[in-house]
């Protein structure tokens, strides 16, 4: 089916972005760097993993109901993405600088 | 197709390991806050798939929750809980470790 | 390959850890995250043992509003708490009574576990047989509210007592925020509406499907949360008398629906089978708000006495 | 504040609009379950009151919809694009990040438009808002080699197209 090899293409994207995102927050080298890692990947991780378990779902108002969650997470990160981000440049905290020796 | 979903809910508890790595080592508190967003946002993708998994429709309710509630903690900490006392050092480098006690 | 059993042990051995780490850490902003994902985790443990009554409890009192008012509790402590690793001669001698006091409790409560009948009775089946006559169609709520009704009655009685004891003890002054961005009244604007119609359909889910009036009022008193960190709506004071009226009316409403039930039926709680459905649900609405209230007072209520530190950090 | 004809209009298409919008939400939640119908008329208008009081009717600036269009369409793009960027950075053997923080003055009025700028570049590739002093921006970037003044130029106008306002 059509269908399902899309669904399951999807769901493979999403546990892609997902694991991106968990690999900046171990590696990248400062609040905000780490900030853009969960703002980016787990978002789109999450958007992918719902778009693919809509494509499965039983009946369509299941399927924008599975939708809808991801606007909601989407506001909640970018809001509390900026909020971190300006208490951090607040209390003075300098961004990482690559040191070029 | 459930086996494909179960991986995947799987591959994401994985991540939550990871992240729990994060919360742990800090170094400053607000490294820790991030590792608990990521459970927020990761935790409603297991939600999801849990969903689906188990075939329970009230999970997705839970997921819709969480989604709506997970943002909260991250403001209150942003606004009310993160200050310099907390944070201890100016500079937020990796290589450095605030913790000496961090596991 | 069991893929299941894998993410089941994977889950409570993460659980544990986090749990671990929030306990041993002498540093109390890292107990507090930890006991947030702790939470999380929870959710996740009871999603999986098939209980989404409790996970959605959990993802709203856990994730939303404890953590909130823990990292609340840390920003008025600050870092002040003395580390918990200081175990002197002189400490030990003083938590001694304590110790044994926990130990008599802990061999008490072996000795009673090993008397329990295992499997005693076949409660989902008796649940099922009375679901008919319970007025709703939920297994949850016709436990909670039908046939155990007194049990819910008390714990809304807890929660009351457990404001009436930070009442006691004394209300914390009031802090100004540390910083304010103009994003969250943004937020707060265009998402409590919303969440105030997520909490009607947690409250009407409750009947046939999980949901009810506790996740409701957590709903809803996150949403007024929400609110007083967007600055819109002011901290109460305990002069604020329809604060304290409209908590006690949930109470006093399933109290009262609980006594003319005794006088009608000569059963504390006894539903006639015909009304059951419209009483839980009076019952459920009126709940909802008092809890609602009693939660946000636990971190909105603050004493009406000034600041004596202004502190302000931040663009207006 | 009701004074004239044009407010009481206003008022009902405000009214009108929040009514149905929240009706598809609560269709929506109880996922096309109307016997309780009710009690979805009772969430519908302690909605609406709550929303209105919250948000005054006037105080939402009229959506155009070819602009939401052109903007969710623009969303979708960058948010894939800022996905595969942060993820190509995290992989990476060796880390190539060359973060800064910009200053970028920024046209749009304030209120709305200004803080949903804000809000969308936090989600945009390789750009984080950090704060907002008079008509400079100060964004977190990742990398100071992007495109990073034009996509804000980009998602400025798509901003503006949809909420009606001048750039």
């Amino acid at each position: 089916m059509l269908l399902d090899l899309a669904s399951n293409l999807l769901l493979l994207a999403g546990g892609f972005f997902f694991c991106a995102g968990t690999v900046g927050l171990l590696r990248f080298p400062d609040v905000y760097t780490r900030l853009h890692a969960l703002a980016k990947a787990d978002n789109l991780g999450l958007g992918c993993l719902l778009a693919g378990l809509a494509l499965k779902a039983d009946s369509l108002v299941q399927a924008i109901k599975l939708l809808a969650i991801w606007p909601l997470v989407l506001v909640a990160s970018a809001v509390v993405g900026y909020a971190i981000a300006h208490r951090a440049d607040q209390l003075g905290i300098t961004p990482w600088q690559r040191d070029d020796r | 197709m459930i086996g494909s979903e179960l991986l995947l809910a799987l591959l994401l508890l994985v991540n939550l390991g990871a992240a729990l790595v994060r919360a742990a080592q800090g170094p400053t508190a607000a490294d820790r806050m991030l590792a608990a967003l990521l459970f927020g946002s990761t935790g409603v993708g297991i939600l999801v798939l849990l969903a689906v998994i188990q075939q329970t429709p009230a999970l997705i309710d839970v997921a819709l929750t969480l989604a709506l509630l997970a943002a909260i903690s991250g403001i209150a900490f942003a606004q009310r809980a993160w200050s310099q006392a907390v944070l201890g050092r100016r500079r937020g480098t990796a290589s450095k470790t605030e913790d000496g006690d961090a596991a | 390959m069991n893929a299941a059993l894998t993410f089941d042990t994977l889950l409570a051995l993460l659980l544990l850890w986090s749990a671990w780490q929030a306990l041993s850490t002498p540093k109390l902003d890292r107990a507090v995250i930890m006991f947030i994902v702790f939470g999380l985790l929870l959710t996740l443990v009871w999603s999986r043992l098939d209980a989404p009554d409790i996970a959605l409890a959990e993802a709203a009192l856990g994730a939303g509003l404890t953590g909130t008012l823990l990292l609340d509790a840390l920003a008025a402590f600050g870092q002040t708490g003395q580390p918990a690793g200081n175990t002197g001669f002189v400490t030990t001698i003083k938590r001694f009574p304590t110790i044994l006091v926990l130990l008599v409790l802990l061999a008490a409560l072996l000795a009673a576990l090993s008397k329990l009948p295992l499997q005693a009775v076949n409660l989902p089946a008796m649940v099922a047989q009375q679901m008919p006559d319970s007025g709703v169609s939920h297994p949850v709520t016709a436990v909670l509210l039908n046939f155990r009704g007194y049990d819910t009655l008390l714990e809304v009685a807890v929660l009351m007592l457990a404001l009436l004891g930070i009442l006691t003890v004394g209300l914390p002054v009031e802090r100004p925020l540390l910083s304010r961005n103009l994003l969250v009244p943004i937020l707060a604007r265009y998402a409590v509406p919303l969440m105030t119609l997520a909490a009607i359909y947690l409250l009407w889910a409750g009947s046939h499907r999980p949901g009810g009036a506790f996740q409701a009022a957590a709903m809803l008193a996150a949403g007024v949360v929400l609110l007083n960190l967007a600055q819109v709506q002011p901290r109460w004071i305990p002069g604020q008398h329809w604060i304290r009226q409209l908590i006690s009316a949930g109470f006093l409403l399933f109290l009262c629906i609980a006594a003319l039930l005794l006088m009608l039926n000569g059963g504390l709680l006894h539903y006639p089978p015909d009304q059951a459905g419209l009483l839980i649900l009076l019952i459920e609405s009126g709940l909802t708000v008092s809890l609602a209230i009693n939660l946000a007072a636990f971190y909105l209520l603050r004493s009406d006495r000034p600041e004596p530190l202004p502190n302000q950090e931040d663009e207006p | 504040m009701i004074r004239g004809k044009s407010d009481v209009k206003i008022m009902i298409g405000c009214l009108l609009r929040r009514t149905v919008g929240f009706a598809l939400v609560w269709w929506v939640a109880t996922e096309g379950n109307f016997t309780a119908w009710p009690l979805a008329v009772i969430a519908v208008a302690v909605t609406v009151a709550v929303s209105l009081r919250l948000l005054p009717p006037g105080s939402t600036p009229g959506l155009s919809l070819s602009g939401m269009a052109g903007f969710v369409g623009y969303f979708f793009r960058q948010s894939i694009r800022g996905g595969f960027q942060v993820s190509r950075l995290a992989l990476q053997r060796q880390l190539q990040l060359r973060p800064a923080i910009l200053e970028l003055p920024v046209t749009l009025p304030t209120g709305l438009p200004r803080l949903l700028l804000i809000a969308t570049l936090g989600l945009m590739p390789g750009t984080l808002g950090v704060r907002l002093e008079d008509d400079l921006l100060y964004l977190h970037v990742l990398d100071t080699g992007l495109p990073v003044v034009e996509e804000t130029a980009q998602l400025s106008g798509h901003i503006a197209r949809m909420l009606g306002v001048n750039r």
